[in-house]
């Protein structure tokens, strides 16, 4: 049962990876990466869980943080340009187009 | 209650698959015309391994993997990409087959080794018989932590782990002196804080402030439960300079560095690599040799403490101490070499962005 | 066993052709970064064929349980005694815990090796205005021939 | 009783897989950003919460489930702040959503 869980999720990845190739804009990209880290999460949940070992929820919880912050980082690098500076920038320059 | 992977074959099965998923993304990898994507499919490589590595039972390299390959590397590589073009040329054919060949002469001459490797899972292989047998065995008795992984990383071979803190160190001291460390005078950053305030995106800063304190809890967690689960000193360091990124990717590089001057992470990476050598003087001054951490508490003093967990009535609070010293050492030296590392790259791009345009 | 003989092959041939394909990226894509990532890839695959090593069939996380928890008679459920009794440490089959030591230090090492070669691309960049290899080839030519010339 | 117990719980968690496969094909399929944003992070959520719910119904109270419950925590947190975040680069970098019928191409999409 479990197994055909864990088939299902790597589907949703595959066609996530497919997704990342095919873009067309940086931000389809962007949200398959975030997307395909969720369902990692997932799996890393999933497959702990069920091998009997609850240590590898740990590593789930650091993928859904690791996976928040390199969303972030990848959106400010299409977007502004820039790791180093705030996002309250974001919404003050509306003007430059992404390329 | 149901069970995945109930029979141990279908793990390899399940293991196979995830490593043709690894390859292809290497294929991706070696056709993508943008240096972008390349990182970005770097970024889901690294997670992908962090999958296998969990099925391949190796839950503390996946926690390493997971908060280093696709955290702090992916920042780092985007913090280059910022300042070069996106675009990678294509190869002109005249200097592509050559290594073409050299390669699939290093792949055939790989496989032509293929007859002599142990079997994929073999219990009886070369390799799981004798060395790492015998830590197996051997730990609960001569360390007393459940985590084997820990206890060779910090304890069996803690003059190895102390050399690779050091190399931890030192790249980042070759990253500072290539890039320098802080920002430069002509940031273009403005200091008007009231524009900062007023026109931050609510929902993310709402979301970092509450997850930047978890994240540093969470990081304390991981360094101490180290011996007991997945996890330890470099993880724990990593996942605190994560959090550190988080604050400087949402609130602006200048204002981590406000909270947390250059000079206070500079002096901390070099304290965290004194830290753990220093906890093997200390050892020496005792009587023991070089980090032997049974000679951390006299045995007067130990004989008086209840008798530690898993131990087979040995007591183990001199080596539970010098673990957990040597990793908050690792902590302190990696958690402020990759802040320094972000330090740099983020402060930089603005000066070649000047540059670019002269 | 005949599944994992028969799935032998197959992986250490994924893992070569990873390393072989790492190495191709390194040696002949013409912007620098992507060098590095192939040089990534390559010592990725090297921690793939360690891990490859280490995995013993039917064991767990090399996390010791106590011998007779509820979790180790899970784990030992799944496989036959007789194998257990063999290869296992007090009633549980572990995975190889040695080489897991060896590639978690490796990717950290790795990390910080990375960042000193973009370091040194970043600063390229800035000296040379190009990370394309091809260009930093000819520039490096036509300084040499510059320097002979004014030898001559 | 237990037994059901288990066999619901895998329920729950054939249902989240089936979710986030669903969302994967609307991310594959749907015409923009937008709407592509908006299937991931609906099912994303939405299945970790059932998934979250069936291996909780599996294991019980333990220590694992707090774990769980953190792990459900952090998506619930992070998943709709990149989502939004994603979404308000889009539309700042110059992205329109397609409006009316989306069959016909527009040139957002390129």
């Amino acid at each position: 049962m479990l197994a055909a869980g864990v088939a299902g999720l790597l589907i949703a990845m595959g066609l996530m990876v497919v997704r990342l190739l095919r873009g067309p804009t940086a931000y389809d990209r962007v949200l398959a990466v975030n997307s395909f880290g969720t369902k990692t999460v997932l799996m890393i949940a999933l497959m702990g869980f069920a091998v009997g070992r609850p240590d590898f929820l740990d590593v789930a919880i650091v993928y859904a943080l690791i996976n928040f912050i390199s969303t972030i980082a990848l959106m400010k690098v299409f977007r502004l340009r820039s790791l180093g500076e705030p996002l309250a920038r974001l919404s003050m320059s509306r003007e430059t187009p992404d390329a | 209650m149901t069970r995945l992977l109930a029979a141990p074959e279908a793990e390899l099965v399940f293991a196979a698959l995830l490593l043709t998923l690894l390859a292809g993304l290497v294929l991706a990898l070696l056709a993508a015309r943008s240096v972008l994507t390349c990182i970005l499919l770097m970024s889901v490589f690294s997670l992908t391994m962090a999958l296998w590595l969990m099925v391949m039972d190796a839950p503390d390299v996946a926690f390493t993997e997971a908060s280093v390959g696709a955290g702090v590397s992916t920042m780092i590589l985007l913090g280059a990409a910022l300042s070069s073009t996106d675009v990678i040329p294509s190869v002109r054919p005249g200097r592509f087959w050559f290594p073409a060949v050299a390669c699939l002469a290093a792949f055939i001459g790989m496989a032509l080794a293929l007859s002599d490797l142990p079997v994929f899972g073999d219990p009886g292989s070369p390799p799981s018989s004798y060395v790492g047998r015998l830590y197996l065995e051997h730990t609960p008795h001569d360390i007393g932590a459940p985590n084997v992984v820990t206890a060779v990383l910090a304890s069996y071979r803690g003059f190895d782990t102390l050399g690779e803190t050091s190399v931890i160190l030192a790249a980042g001291v070759g990253v500072l002196l290539l890039l320098g460390g802080s920002l430069n005078s002509r940031d273009p950053v403005s200091e008007d804080v009231s524009l900062r305030i007023s026109a931050g995106s609510p929902v993310l800063s709402v979301a970092a402030r509450l997850l930047i304190p978890i994240i540093c809890l969470y990081a304390f967690y991981v360094l101490a439960h180290g011996e007991f689960g997945a996890g330890g000193g470099f993880q724990a360091g990593v996942i605190l300079a994560a959090a550190l990124i988080l604050h400087a990717l949402v609130f602006g590089v200048r204002e981590t560095m406000r909270a947390l001057p250059v000079g206070v992470v500079r002096s901390c990476a070099a304290l965290g690599v004194l830290g753990y050598a220093s906890i093997g003087f200390i050892a020496i001054l005792h009587g023991g040799r070089f980090l032997d951490y049974d000679a951390l508490l006299s045995p007067v003093f130990e004989a008086g403490l209840p008798s530690s967990h898993l131990a087979g009535g040995h007591h183990h609070w001199g080596q539970r101490l010098g673990i957990l010293g040597i990793e908050t050492g690792v902590m302190l030296a990696v958690a402020s070499t990759m802040t320094a590392i972000f330090y740099a790259f983020a402060g930089r791009v603005s000066r070649s962005d000047e540059a670019g345009a002269a | 066993m005949t599944l994992a003989l028969a799935l032998t092959p197959y992986v250490y041939g994924l893992g070569f052709f990873m390393m072989a394909a790492g190495l191709l990226i390194a040696l002949t894509s013409r912007h620098l970064i992507k060098r590095l990532i192939g040089l990534g890839v390559f010592q990725t695959s090297a921690g793939v064929f360690y891990i490859l090593l280490s995995k013993v069939s039917g064991g767990t996380a090399a996390i010791r349980l106590e011998a007779d928890s509820p979790a180790a008679r899970s784990l030992a459920s799944r496989l036959d005694a007789a194998y257990i009794a063999t290869h296992g440490v007090d009633g549980v089959v572990y995975s190889n815990p040695l080489p897991h030591v060896l590639i978690l230090t490796a990717i950290v090492v790795g990390a910080a090796t990375l960042a000193v070669g973009l370091s040194i691309i970043v600063r390229i960049r800035e000296t040379y205005g190009t990370v394309d290899f091809e260009e930093l080839a000819a520039l490096e030519a036509k300084a040499l021939r510059d320097g002979r010339e004014d030898e001559a | 009783m237990l037994e059901a117990i288990a066999w619901i719980g895998s329920a729950f968690i054939i249902a989240a897989v089936g979710l986030s496969i669903a969302g994967a094909v609307g991310v594959l399929r749907f015409p923009d950003v937008y709407t592509r944003i908006h299937a991931a992070s609906i099912t994303d959520t939405g299945a970790a919460s059932l998934m979250t719910l069936g291996m909780l119904l599996m294991a019980g109270l333990s220590p694992a489930a707090i774990k769980l419950c953190i792990v459900w925590l952090f998506i619930m947190l992070t998943s709709p702040a990149a989502a939004h975040a994603l979404a308000g680069a889009a539309f700042g970098s110059g992205h329109r959503p397609i409006l009316g019928d989306p069959r016909r191409p527009s040139e957002d999409e390129t």
